[in-house]
This record gives structure tokens, sequence and C-alpha cells, in this order.
């Protein structure tokens, strides 16, 4: 099987993920974009393992999930410590270290 | 491998229209079932008046709210607060594809299975919808956009999450023995009879027994009984609609007939989740012992009949608990999932891991050593005194933590401050510095 | 392996410094007198044994990954060298006694002579160095204690002087290390890395390669030796510097840019050096020119110096590119001479400037009525420094003449117009300073004539100004040596006739 | 056919029969405004502003989704490996009780560290 | 359709793998000590049991580089070979050096430079609460040993899944503890949370480029990409994007430009003890990883990615030292230094001048010492900033730093080393660091690169004569003027230990470069 389609849906779904980490200014949202690319990627992984008929995609797919999982832990607790220091989680009002 | 591939599209078409028509007539009949059961638990008559002994009551109830106006608050958010209900209802009904029904029929001539269908990781599915069902409770307080409906959402989500994590371990432990995800193989797995051995000899005997998961993985089963109810927000479990708190929860905005979709996909809920007992724990379509000796029961057309017997059996156990226990406090409520439910599983899990064969006597050991614990632990509670409440007679500040809340035991409130006693004002929060540092 | 001479001597005088750093006070500056003292010492014994031909050269292996190796070794010019520092440090030493209490110092007199002591240290490696990589390493370290002797001491922009000097010498450094990280490469290539110059001058390398290696390091000596243009550094660093600085910049450290050239360019580089000897040639005179008419036109004392050893580097560089055995022994020569000289001549004018409180020009007169000697020492040193006959300079810029004639009649002929020049600033210089009426500005600093102390300062330079001027033999024998061996690797001829050298 | 073919058609009968019988409502529906009703519901009382996205909540729930996300993830490991028990065997299982050990630890250090409270 | 799966047991190098699994058990074993020992006695518990574990982990990767022969263990995950020990090494050294500062108490009120509580609102009641508590986190040491692991993986890993799961090992506990510290905690977390964001968004896009190299070779296997691209298979666009895509995330985690964002900022905000150990070990291991990976993955691209190295080494090189100069905080400073130094080493890893060939310093030796040479500087450095303190906090401004010579010679005689190791002035390690990192690149026909570099380092000087400047020849503003703290005997031994091997390096590297350049050799 050809895994032509899910390759191009998967690169479709990182651009956005990239895109959205550009263009978003909000903290939650442009981590959110980061999990679709991993996600994005996931989809590569799996369509690759179809492709080349061996597991070892299937077995990154896994990978991913937890380090995205560990990701979202670590994130969510810097994003939420800084929400709550200063009630905002726009990357924009980050800016102490602008000079 | 899969028989699901030989279905020719009709006898699908079929199998689909039949569950869906099933489980509405089933849903209405047990709105009905369950008032009328609660109703003769508390020496009520409930439902009577419409049609016979009142069946017709669910029915009337759903065309009132047909009938009511369906309206929403000028500050909801208008897609998602329609897209909530459609979301829970649609999850509530897609869960039902991968139940077995029955074992292998011949039906106008094609042999297929009675069940919608079935995939290799079709309990992985169930996990999956239901969680999409969590989404339609978060959205639907989002949308409702009041203090209330989002707390409530808030809430039920981790609740449902935390006992999510209870029923997936549990669900391991079947996995393991069945060494299969799809349901219907997992049904058939408990087909073979128990061989009891007597301990430390190897006398063993065998009364027929079929291998039920319930009497296997008796821990398992007793985790997944815990977190099904909390899965469901069921009494005693309820919290996220409990009035005394919050109104009705993620429900507070809503009327009308989206209300009574939720309230429709909570009774479905109730029946996938007992459905999914029976499939996992309780032999699904499988005659109960001594039936099963009987070949006449082995026929597969009784299985709907035996997997509705005893589904409505556990729907009965639903309607039991609400009508007899109070509702738990959120904090117990947590503790239960996260200090007694997971790590037992964990355990648990560990050792059928270590000794698959014995699984019987390790969880009776199991069992045995909790209740020590159990008892050991509340000795301890007994002599170890209340700990310091650091809060007394401090000025309360209701927005402390960015969001109200009510004074506890010790907190003046601000008015009184100072009037009472002239201590500095620190707000609340210091207080909390004592016993939560992480 | 018999006792390291060379190491130790090297070592001496950086032990010592570091020793400096801990004593305070009087007994620090009588230590690190006595230091300075037995590296002399140390140093003469060494040349002494080098010219009887006793071998001195130490190798062991340093660096063996890419071939570096701690090479010591003393050649006629290396001899030449260490001869001048060996003997200008304790007279700069003796010179800047009471530095310490100049308003513009930084740190104490001790720091001073600490500092002084590790460049001596770091300019006697590079001295005896024969290995490129420790050659690179004294050379670029020599630049730590310069930096601090500069912002340390002297005047209001020092520390901006300081950096200059730095930014310059590190901008030829880091370029000559390119070259260096080349010469790894060729030498790597050629199949095992080495980095001693013997091997280097063995190494087969492509002829665009050997070019680029020798602009590379010439490009550094060239900053070193400040040739028109990369000089800038020099007059700031002088006019800021106190005058004993000055003495070990130009006496000193700007000799390492002049012997590179010889030590290395010329013998790793025959063919290269060759191919790009005219354009040297021009530049040198250029820049004799250039610094001769700045020299002429400097208003400050220290500047007007500086100037003058601008336009004397240029003299060197054109003996030692003029490729005959004359010249480049002039050179080695006048490399030696113009230490002594200006030295003289920097430590004479620091003398002024510390009675006078000002380097302005103008702001002297008539100083000879109040202070004949100084007047005196003066007019010696600012003779020595036109190359008057009598005087060591006169030997080695007439060599260096007389042997490029035999090759570049015509530049020659324009490089003289550098020695008329010389003499007219010089004497420019003194009848402004010295003659004419006494202006009360002398009269009221100008008190008291030269110290015991200045006296003893000056008096071991000139005489030997004069002593080399009559008896050149000597160290001209080292030199002869050097240029000879020059010669034979460049591979060049001198063209017949063969002028006898001190055939005058 | 498709195992999954049926689930597409149960999710499309759903679909069909949720949104038909909701807009229904809005028709039979009757319609009467009345300010307070359209009001966010809080017991009478004035509504207190709620920011669109829910405002701020407490911190334990942030604490309870990641434990969550921790603890599924140990789950996702669990299933294949149980599915495959039998296949993998014995180097497998010790494995997994490594893993299982493992999580313990930072399951033990929330308990202490009283991240599974709520006060 | 996807063959069912026949398991065989794996079999690990139990003894190889030593020193990975002893951080490990290290870091869970410090987890259940937060857990479990009472709190006055966690700090020293925590101290002793890190800094015993590295030890212990030296131990072994030494033993084993002695004794074991190179080869690929753990399936094919790990490569333990030459280069790994080396990297392993270099790495448990500078962990050995970031234990010794995450430890220090002895300024600062003699509390550690790390909160009192993060989780606490900054000037929130809370906050004071527990500073008047002097209560303190203890978990560093265990994040710390996590991130260390971490690196080691990164530095050895033999598939590209591994690379990318090492990555984060190492990262996240990265971005907690940069959201840690005491002083000017809204700076720390602000940079925790771009630390984080730009962090996993380099990690997913080489997640990408990894996925697109296994859809290349059809493995993950470094070995399975060389061969497929000495055969030829597979579609090239997918292989060339795959690679630049990976390049991304190490070249981030090496801090070169156009990835550079985060460096200034992150050094700046996170504790200086994180910064120092950040700087030096995370470039360690990221450039073992980008080495690995390109040397023996990609090596059949060399002609294709040299070039892209040496452009981004020059802007990386160019970006660094010039922004430098316009920087007067120091943290901020170094941080720009350290750009400059990656475009340094990125110069060296163009060379690839690989062990086989017939020079004797391979550009892995040669980047291996440059990596050592930065490190004690850096570490050298931290340890002072950490001492010249004003008002509590850290005074990171140059202005406080002017005079110091004065107050304290021996501290600035201290910096002037480093920082003229920094730039590369003979006489200390960075010399000799710099001459091998070019002299491998002109042995790799890079000369060019070469004299670009040797301009770039002129400029870099310039700056690390700033603060050389200001310590010995500017004079103290008193309104300004930093304190110098006499700190415990944790950060006196890191000061002694760096300040001795940058100069013993300088003078004579004979040895360690001989140890390097023979361990070079990578296996596939």
């Amino acid at each position: 099987m050809n895994p032509e389609g899910y390759l191009v849906l998967s690169a479709i779904l990182f651009a956005i993920g990239v895109a959205g980490f550009l263009l978003r200014r909000n903290a939650i949202i442009v981590f959110m974009s980061i999990e679709l690319m991993l996600n994005a990627t996931n989809l590569a992984f799996v369509a690759f393992a179809n492709y080349h008929g061996n597991l070892d995609g299937l077995i990154a797919a896994f990978f991913v999930m937890v380090v995205a999982a560990a990701e979202v832990v670590v994130g969510l607790a810097i994003i939420v410590a800084v929400y709550r220091a200063r009630r905002s989680a726009s990357v924009d009002d980050a800016n102490l270290m602008k000079f | 491998m899969n028989i699901f591939f030989q279905d020719p599209w009709w006898l699908i078409l079929i199998k689909v229209v039949a569950m869906f028509v099933i489980l509405l007539v089933w849903t209405i009949f047990n709105v009905w079932y369950e008032r009328r059961l609660v109703g003769k638990m508390q020496h009520r008559l409930g439902p009577i008046m419409n049609g016979p002994f009142g069946l017709g009551q669910a029915l009337a109830d759903g065309a009132k709210l047909l009938a009511k106006e369906d309206f929403r608050p000028k500050n909801a958010d208008k897609w998602v607060f329609n897209l909530a209900p459609i979301l829970t209802g649609v999850a509530a009904f897609t869960t039902w594809t991968v139940i077995p029904f029955g074992g292998e029929v011949e039906m106008f001539g094609v042999t297929t299975r009675l069940q919608v269908t079935d995939l290799p990781v079709s309990t992985l599915f169930i996990l999956a919808i239901a969680s999409i069902g969590i989404y339609g409770i978060v959205l639907a307080g989002w949308a409702g956009n009041s203090t209330y409906s989002f707390l409530g959402s808030i809430r039920s989500t981790a609740q449902m999450i935390s006992y999510e994590i209870a029923m997936g371990l549990s669900m391991v432990a079947v996995f393991l023995m069945a060494g299969a995800m799809s349901t219907s193989q997992i049904v058939e797995a408990q087909r073979q009879t128990i061989l009891f051995r007597v301990p430390f000899t190897d006398m063993t005997f065998d009364p027929g027994i079929t291998g039920w998961y319930a009497i296997l993985l008796f821990p398992s089963f007793v985790i997944y009984s815990i977190s099904m109810v909390g899965e469901t927000n069921r009494a005693p479990f309820d919290l996220p609609e409990c009035e005394s708190e919050l109104v009705s929860g993620y429900l507070t905005e809503y009327s009308g007939f989206r209300y009574a979709m939720f309230f429709l996909a909570e009774y479905i809920n109730m029946a996938t989740v007992s459905a999914v007992c029976t499939t996992l724990f309780l032999g699904g379509y499988l005659p109960p012992w001594p039936l099963n000796l009987i070949p006449l029961f082995n026929n597969p057309w009784f299985g709907p009949v035996f997997f509705m017997i005893k589904v409505q059996l556990l729907i009965s156990v639903f309607v039991w608990l609400r009508g007899t226990l109070p509702r738990f406090r959120y904090d117990q409520f947590m503790n239960l999932g996260w200090k007694r439910l997971i790590p037992i599983s964990l355990v648990w899990i560990l050792m059928i891991a270590i000794a698959p064969g014995y699984t019987i006597g390790l969880g009776l050991a199991l069992f045995v050593v909790l209740y020590l614990i159990q008892v050991g632990r509340v000795d301890a509670v007994a002599d170890e005194p209340e700990h310091p409440e650091a809060v007394e007679d401090q000025v309360y500040d209701p927005f402390a933590g960015g969001y109200p809340t009510p004074p506890r035991p010790g907190q003046l409130l601000p008015e009184l401050a100072g009037v009472v006693s002239g201590r500095d004002e620190t707000p609340m929060a210091e207080a909390t510095a004592e016993r939560k540092d992480f | 392996m018999p006792l390291p001479l060379l190491t130790i001597l090297a070592l001496v005088p950086l032990v010592g410094s570091l020793v400096l750093f801990l004593v305070k006070g009087q007994a620090g500056r009588l230590i690190g007198y006595g230091i300075a003292l037995t590296t002399a010492v140390l140093g003469v014994l060494a040349v002494v044994l080098q010219a009887q031909g006793v071998p001195l050269a130490e190798e062991v292996a340093w660096i063996p990954q890419i071939g570096a190796h701690y090479a010591l070794d003393l050649d006629g010019m290396g001899a030449i060298l260490v001869l001048m520092t060996v003997i200008l440090v304790p007279v700069v030493l003796l010179a800047e006694w009471r530095v310490g209490e100049t308003p513009g110092a930084r740190w104490s007199g001790t720091a001073f002579m600490a500092l002084a002591l590790m460049l001596q240290s770091f300019a006697l490696f590079v001295f005896m160095a024969s290995d490129i990589l420790l050659f690179y390493v004294a050379f670029e370290a020599t630049l730590i204690p310069t930096y601090f002797l500069i912002g340390g001491f002297g005047g209001p922009k020092r520390s901006a002087a300081a950096l200059k000097f730095l930014l310059y010498s590190l901008a030829g450094g880091l370029v000559m290390l390119v070259a260096v990280a080349g010469v790894y490469a060729v030498t790597a290539a050629a199949g095992s890395p080495s980095f001693l110059i013997g091997d280097l001058v063995g190494a087969e390398m492509s002829t665009t390669t050997a070019r680029w290696l020798f602009a590379g390091f010439f490009f550094a000596f060239a900053v070193k030796a400040p040739m028109a243009g990369l000089h800038t550094w020099l007059p700031d660093a002088a006019e800021q510097s106190t005058p004993g600085t000055s003495t070990l910049l130009v006496g000193v450290l700007d000799k390492i840019g002049t012997f590179g050239m010889l030590k290395i360019c010329l013998t790793a580089f025959p063919e290269a050096s060759q191919w790009a000897t005219p354009v040297i040639l021009v530049w040198a005179i250029v820049s004799v020119l250039y610094g001769a008419f700045m020299a002429f036109g400097a208003t400050d004392l220290l500047r007007l110096v500086s100037y003058t050893s601008v336009s004397h580097f240029g003299f060197m560089v054109f003996g030692i590119f003029a490729l005959t055995t004359q010249s480049i022994s002039g050179s080695i020569f006048y490399m030696f001479n113009h230490g002594l000289s200006t030295a003289a001549l920097f430590l004479v004018v620091g003398f002024m400037i510390r009675r006078r409180g000002s380097q302005h020009i103008d702001a002297f007169g008539g100083v000879q009525k109040v202070a004949p000697v100084l007047a005196g020492v003066l007019l010696m040193s600012g003779l020595s420094a036109l190359a008057l006959p009598g005087m060591g300079s006169f030997v080695s810029e007439f060599l260096v003449m007389a042997g490029a004639w035999q090759r570049f009649p015509v530049y020659t002929v324009v490089i003289t117009l550098g020695m008329v020049l010389a003499a007219v600033y010089v004497l420019r210089m003194y009848k402004t300073t010295m003659t004419g009426p006494v202006t009360e500005q002398v009269a009221t600093h100008v008190t008291h004539d030269l110290s015991a102390r200045e006296k003893a300062v000056v008096a071991p330079l000139l005489i030997l100004l004069i002593v080399f001027g009559f008896v050149p033999k000597p160290v001209l024998a080292l030199a002869d040596e050097t240029a000879m061996e020059t010669m034979a690797i460049v591979g060049v001829e001198d063209p017949a006739p063969q002028v006898k050298e001190g055939n005058r | 056919m498709n195992p999954y073919i049926p689930i597409v058609g149960m999710v499309a009968l759903a679909t069909i029969f949720v949104v038909i019988s909701m807009s229904l409502s809005l028709v039979l529906g009757p319609r009467r405004y009345n300010r307070a009703k359209y009001d966010s519901y809080e017991c009478g009382i004035q509504p207190t502003p709620q920011p669109v996205g829910g405002g701020r909540f407490p911190v334990k729930y942030y604490i309870t989704a990641m434990l969550f996300i921790i603890f599924d993830i140990e789950v996702v490991f669990l299933f294949p490996w149980a599915v495959a028990y039998r296949q993998l065997g014995t180097f497998a299982v010790i494995e997994m009780i490594v893993f299982i050990i493992t999580v313990f630890i930072a399951y033990f250090y929330v308990l202490r560290r009283k991240g599974l409270d709520w006060d | 359709m996807i063959n069912v799966l026949e398991i065989a047991a794996p079999t690990l190098e139990w003894m190889l793998l030593s020193p990975l699994l002893v951080i490990l058990a290290a870091a869970c074993l410090g987890v259940l000590v937060e857990a479990l020992v009472p709190r006055d006695l966690r700090y020293v518990i925590q101290a002793a049991l890190a800094a015993l574990a590295v030890v212990v982990a030296l131990g072994l990767t030494v033993l084993n580089w002695i004794q074991a022969a190179p080869q690929i263990a753990a399936m094919g995950v790990i490569a333990v070979d030459g280069p790994a020990y080396l990297f392993w090494t270099l790495l448990l050294v500078f962990g050995l050096g970031g234990v010794a500062l995450f430890a220090e108490r002895g300024v600062g009120a003699g509390q550690s430079a790390f909160a009192s509580s993060a989780a606490t609102v900054p000037g929130s009641p809370l906050e004071r609460e527990a500073d008047k508590l002097r209560r303190e986190h203890t978990e560093i040491f265990p994040l710390l040993l996590f991130s260390l692991f971490g690196m080691m993986i990164f530095a050895a890993a033999n598939d590209t899944l591994t690379l990318f799961v090492a990555v984060e090992i190492f990262s996240l506990p990265l971005y907690l503890l940069t959201g840690m510290a005491r002083r000017r905690r809204l700076l720390s977390q602000e940079a925790a949370l771009k630390y984080f964001l730009l962090g996993s968004l380099a990690s997913a896009i080489m997640l990408y480029g990894v996925a697109l190299l296994y859809g290349y070779a059809g493995g993950f296997q470094l070995a399975d990409i060389d061969a497929a691209i000495t055969a030829g298979a597979g579609s090239q666009p997918l292989l060339l994007l795959g690679m630049l895509l990976t390049s991304v995330g190490l070249l981030f985690k090496i801090g070169a430009v156009p990835f550079h964002a985060w460096t200034p900022d992150v050094y700046m905000g996170a504790p200086s003890p994180v910064t120092g150990f950040m700087a030096v070990a995370t470039k360690t291991a990221a450039v073992a990883a980008l080495l690995r990976v390109f040397y023996v993955g990609l090596g059949g691209l060399r002609w294709d990615w040299q070039l892209l190295f040496a452009v981004v080494a020059i802007l990386t090189m160019l970006l660094g030292s010039t922004v430098a100069l316009a920087q007067n905080d120091i943290k901020r400073l170094l941080a720009y230094s350290s750009i400059a130094h990656a475009g340094f080493i990125l110069v060296g890893v163009v060379g690839a001048v690989q062990a086989g060939d017939d020079v004797s310093l391979s550009s892995v030796g040669a980047i291996a010492f440059y990596l050592l040479t930065y490190g004690l500087a850096t570490f050298g450095a931290f340890a002072i900033i950490m001492m010249v303190r004003r008002a509590g906090g850290e005074a990171n401004n140059l202005d406080a730093w002017k005079g110091l010579g004065r107050r304290n010679p021996v501290l600035a005689a201290l910096m002037t080393v480093f920082m003229l190791s920094f730039a590369g002035i003979p006489l200390t390690a960075g010399f000799v660091g710099k001459l091998a990192v070019f002299a491998s690149a002109w042995a790799g026909g890079y000369g060019w690169l070469v004299l670009v570099a040797v301009v770039m380092s002129v400029i870099a000087a310039f700056f690390y004569l700033k603060v050389v400047v200001a310590m010995w020849f500017q004079d103290a503003d008193e309104a300004v003027v930093g304190t110098v703290e006499t700190p415990s005997l944790w950060t006196w031994s890191v000061l002694v230990v760096s300040a001795v091997g940058t100069v013993v390096l300088g003078l004579i590297p004979g040895g360690i470069l001989g140890l390097l350049a023979d361990a070079a050799q990578f296996i596939r």
C-alpha cells in the first residue's frame, strides 16, 4: 500500500502545527500545536511502517506518545506557573527579557 | 480471521438498525425501571399512571421535553452549546456496535455473530468512545459559560478520567488472561471451565464452572464495578450534579431536548458500562453455571437472553446503589480513586503476571492483605490526633485562590475580621502553606 | 640531556614575576632587579656559549598529535636579540624604579617589574623557539603582560591605547594562527605533522599554499614590526604608556616582527618570499619615509620617538628582503642597535617629561642651560638614532645600504632619503628642546640635572652603542652566521662583486 | 466488508436521530423571551461574569490532568503487553515489573507530597 | 500488511550500560529520598547521593573504556564505542561540576540558588512563608541526574528514535530547572516557558526528520540509514528533507544560528548553576549526537551537509560574537559567547576528518578537546558569577564587576584566565582547543572556513576583554558594586579544578589530546 495520502495528510497537519506555533499567542494553544506536530509525526510513522511492512514505525508511535505525554505534564506545569504568576498565558506578555 | 469481513451490506444494515432500536427501547424501559425500583425501595409506587404499569411514563417524559422551550443562555457559546449534547448522544450509541449479544449463528444463509461488528481492539474502541463522551461533558460545561456548569464539568471530567485509569487497569488483567482485546474473543475465552486445584497438592477437579473473569479476576471485577459507577456519574458518585454544591453541574444551563439528550446518554451509558462489565467479567452471552452444562442453553440464539438478563441485573445494582447510598464527598471520592483503586490494581496486575495460573487464590490473598492494612489504618487514624487547624480565626479571603470558595471552619468572614480578633490580616493562602507543599 | 640552560634562562624571569606578585614594596623591587640581573648574566653566558659553538638546543615532544615540540635553540640572530633583551630589561627596570609613585600608575612598582619580567620571559621564548607553535604561543603570550603594562601605567587614555595595541596584535596573531593551522595541515598531509621550523624547511607544499602561509605569517610580523599602515597602534601606545614600557615595546617586542620575518618567512617559504620581495621592499621604503616624515611633524616627544622607530623598522625589513648576506646581517645588527638607541632615546625623553610634566615638544626650550648632562645625553642618543658614524647604528645602517645596493640600487638611493630626514628631525628636536633661551616653564620645572640613578640607566646604553660602533666584530660574527644560513636556505647567491663586510 | 463500516453506519444513524430530534424540539417548543431566563443561572444572584474559556479554576484539576496522562500512558504500555503476554514470556514480565515499580516511585512521591489530596 | 510479531527476549550488556543504569537508579532513588526522608536531611543525602552516583558512573565508564571492546549494545540502540566513552566521561565530569554548583549553599545567606518553593506564586504570602521556613527544593539533584542520564543516551544513541527520546529525557528536567531560580522568579519562569516552547518545537521538527529518515531507510538504526544511502535506494527528497529537519533539533540544542533564540533568555533567567551545567553539558551531548548522526548515519551525504554546516557555522560565529559586544549582563554575554563557541565547534564538525584517515588528530578528538576546554572555562566563570553578589542576589551587570581586580585580585585573576581561555589566547586551554579544531577543519579541506573563524575569534576576543577591562582597568561605582561572598567547598573545588585544568591543558595538552585522538573511532 502506498503511504502517499497519509504522508500528505501528516505533512499538512505538521504544517498546521508549525503555523499555529508561529501565529498563535496563547501559550496553551502554542503548546497544543506542538502536540499536533508530534501526532502528525505519529501518522507519518505508522504510514511508513505500513509501507515498509515492519513494526518499527508502530513502536516509534508508542514512544512518541509517551514523550508527548511527558511533555504535556512538564509543559502544563510551567505554563500554569507562569499563568498564575502573571494571570495571563499570552506569550507576548512574557517580555521581561526583551532588550 | 475476522468473521465480520464477510457480512454483506444488508446484514450490516439490519444489525445496525436493530441495535439502534433495541437501545432506544431498552433505555426508555430502563428509565421506567429505575423509577419503579427506587420507588419500591423507598416504599413508594413510582410511575404507574401512563400505560400498563406506567410503562408509558418515560415516553411521555420524552414527548414533554420535546415540547418544552429549548433555549440557549445569551452568553453561551452557540456552536459548542449545540455540539456537546450531540457528541454525548452519538458516543453513547456508538459504543454498542462492538458489544457481543450472542455467538455465531446462521442468519439468512450467512453465518455471522450476534454483534454489530468486532475489531481486534474493540475494548480500546470502547474506551476511546467513552472519552469522547467526556468531551461532550467538558464542552457542555464550557459552553454553558456560567460558573456552576463550568465547575461541574471540570469536576466530572476530573472524576471520569481518574476512574478511567482504574477501569483501564482492571481491563489489563482481562486482556492478560484472554490474550485478546476483541470483545467476542474475550467472551469465548470465558467459555472454558475452571480447573480447581487443592492448595499444595496436585489434586484437581473440574465442576464445569465457566471461567468467568468475575471469578478468576475477582479484584479486577470489583475495581471495574466501582469505577464504572464513577465513570457514569451515577450515585453515589454523582458529584458533578450534586444540587447542594453546584445546582446540576454541567447541565445547569441546559433545558429542553438538549437536556434530554444528556439524560438519554446517561442511561445508555449506564447500560453500556453494564454491558461491558458483562462482556469482560460475566461471560457475556454465555449461559451461567449450571445452565451451561445443559446443551440446549448453549444454542447461540439464547445468547441475547442471557446477556440482557445479566445487563439488567447490573442495572438493577445501579438503581439499588442510588436508592440506598448517600453521595460521596469529592475528596473522599478522589482519594478512593487515586489512593486505593489505582495502586491496588497495579499490584494485582503484577501478581497475576507472575502467577497467572493461581488467580483465584491470589485474589483472596489480596483481599485478606487489604483488609488487614485497612484495619491497621483505622487504628492508626483512631489514635492519631486531629491535625492542628492552622487557620484558626484568620481573615478569610474568598478569592484567595483566584476562585470563590466558602469559608472553612475557623475562618472569619471579612466583615467580622478584626472585630472578633485584632490579628494581622494574612490571607488564608498563607495558612495552607502548612499542609500543602509540592 | 645536559643542563637546559635556555629553558632556565627563559623561566627565571617568569618565576621571578610570579614571586613578585606576592612580594610588595621596596623588597619586591630589589628582588625583581636581582632577578633581572641574574637573567642578564645567564643570557650573556648563553650567548657566549653559543658563540663558542656549544650545542644548547633542547627538544621535547609537546603535543605529539599535532607534532608540536617544545624546542629551543639559539642561532646567531637569536643570540643577539637575547643579548639585547637581557640588557634592556634591567635598564628599563632601573629607569622605572619609581613608576609606582607616578600619578598614572594603577598598580605598585613591583607589579610593573613583575609584568616586565613576564614579558621578558616570553620574549626570550620567542627568540629561542625553533618550533612554530611554541613560537606562536610565546608570541601571543607577550600580549598579556604588555597589555597590562600599557593599561596599568601611563597617561590618561592608556587603557584605550592598550586595547588598540591588543586588538592589532591579536588580529595579526590570529591571522598567523590560521597560517599555523595551515602548517599543521601541510605537514600532516606530507606525512607526520610537525611544527619544527627545520622540518618545515624541507616540507614540500604547493606554491599557492606556501604563498598563503607566507602572507599569513608576514602580516602578523608586519603588524608587530610596525610597517606603515599597520603601525597606528604604536604611537598611541608609546604616547600613553611610560617610557619604560615603550622601550620594551619598541626595543624588544617589535623586534619579534623582524625576527620572525627572517626566521620563519624567509627560511620556511623561500620561494614565496622571493615572490613577495618587490612589494615588501616598496612597503619598507614607504614606511621608512613615512615614519621619518611623521617624526618630522610630530609635536609629542614620545610619538616622535615612536615614529623614528617606524622608520628604522623600515630599514630592517628592507635589509632583510634585499636578500644579500650583508644586508641581512646588517639588519640583524640593526635590530640590536636600534634596541639600544631607541631605549636611550625613550628613557632620556622620559627623564625630560618627568621633570617638565609635559610631553609637548614646544613645552621645552633651553634645557641645556639648566641641565647640561641631560642635554648631552639626549644629543648622544639622538645621534645614535640618526646613525652617526662611530655609533653602532651607523655600522648596521651602512651594511644594509651596501648590501642592498648590489641588488636594488634604485631603492637604495630612495631610502637614503630616510637617513637625511632622520638627521633633520633628530636635530630639530634637539634644537627646539635644548637650545635657545630658557623658558620660565623650564626654569621652574627642570630644577635638577640627571640623578645618579638616571645616569646609571643611560650610561650602559650609550657606552655599548659607542663600543659596538668601533668594534662591531663579535656581534657581527653572530649576525653573519645567521645571514649565511638564511641565504643558503633561500638559495640566493650574493651578486658579484662580493663586498667583504667591514670593508669601508 | 471492513468491520469499521458498521460503526460508521451507527454513528451516522445516531447523529441523524440526535440532530433531528433536537431540531424538532426547537420547532415544537415555544419561544418566550425573558431577560432573567437568558441570563446564566446563579441561583438568582447577579451572575459573576465568566470569561469565555472558563476563566480560572483550581490548580488541583491541572494536577489531576497531569497525573491522569502519566498513568494513562502507563496503561497504554500495559495493554499491548497484556495481550501479547503469552508470547513475550518471562523477560517481558520482568521488564513490566521494573516499569511498574518505576511508575510506583513517581506515584509514591506524588502521594507523599500530598499531590493526591483534596484538602 | 504487517506480519505478526515474533518476539525474542532481548539481551542487555549490563556491564557496558552500567554507567547509564547507575545514574538512572540514583535518580529514582533520589525521588524516593524526596518521598521518604524528612526535610532537614534531604539536602545532604541528595547531594551526597548524586555526587556518589556520578563518581561511580565515571569509574565504571573508565573501567569499561579500558577493558571493553567497542560494540553496539542493547539490541543496537546504544553504541558503546570510543566516542561514546569519550563523551560519557566528559558529561559525567561536567555532571559532577553541576552537582557541586547545585549543592552550593554558602553564598546568598546560606540558601541554594533555587526557589524555596517553585509551586508558589512569586511574591505571594505562600512564597514568603516558604522562604521563612527555609524550604528548599532538593528535587534538583534527581532532576540533574535524569537529565544527565538523557544526555548520556543522547551521546551514544545508535538509532534515531532513541535519539529523540533521549533529547526529551534530558530536556524536560532542564526546562523545569530553568524555572526554579530563587530570585527574579518571573524572569526565570518566563525563561522556562520560552525554553520549553522552543525546545519542544525543535524536538518535534527533529522527530519529523526522524520519521522521514525512517521512511527513507525503513529502519531507525544509523547503520540502516547509512546502508540505504550507500545503496542509493529510496527517494532522495525524503532523505534530504529528513536530514535537514533532523539537523534542526540538534542545532537547536547546540544553540547554533538560526536556532539560537532561546539561549540568551534562558541563560539569563535560569539559576546560575543550571546555566553553567546546561551551557556545558547540553552542548557536549548535542555535539556528540550531531557527530554520530552525521558521521555514522549520514556520512554518505557529507558533501551536502558539510556546506550546510559551514554556512551555519559562519552565521553562528558572526551573530554570537557581534551581538555579544552589546551585552552588559554577564550571563547574557556568556550566552552569546556560547553561541559563538557553537560556531567554532561546527567549524570542527565541518572538517569531518575521520580517525580512520591518515591524520593523527580527528575532528571528533579535536571537538571533544574543545568541549573540554569550553566546559572548564564555563564552569569556572559561572562559579565566579555565583560568588559576585549584591543585595542578596547575583550581580550580573558588568558595572558590578568594575574594580574587582582591586577588591579581590585572586578572583579577578581567575576570571581573567577563563576569559582568556574563551578568547583562545595562548597558554590557556582555549587556545589549544581552537588550534585543534581549526587544524582539523583545515585538514578536512576547509581552509577558507578557518580563515573566517579566525576573524570571528578576533571579534569574540573583544567582548571577553570587556570583562577583563571592567575588572582591572575600571573603578568601582559604589552604587552598583558587587561584593564577593566566599562560597562553600563545593564551588571552590569547581573553581580550582577549572582554573588548574584551563592552565594545565593550555601548557601540556599532549596527554589528554592523545587520549581523545585515540578514542575517536566511531563504529556502526
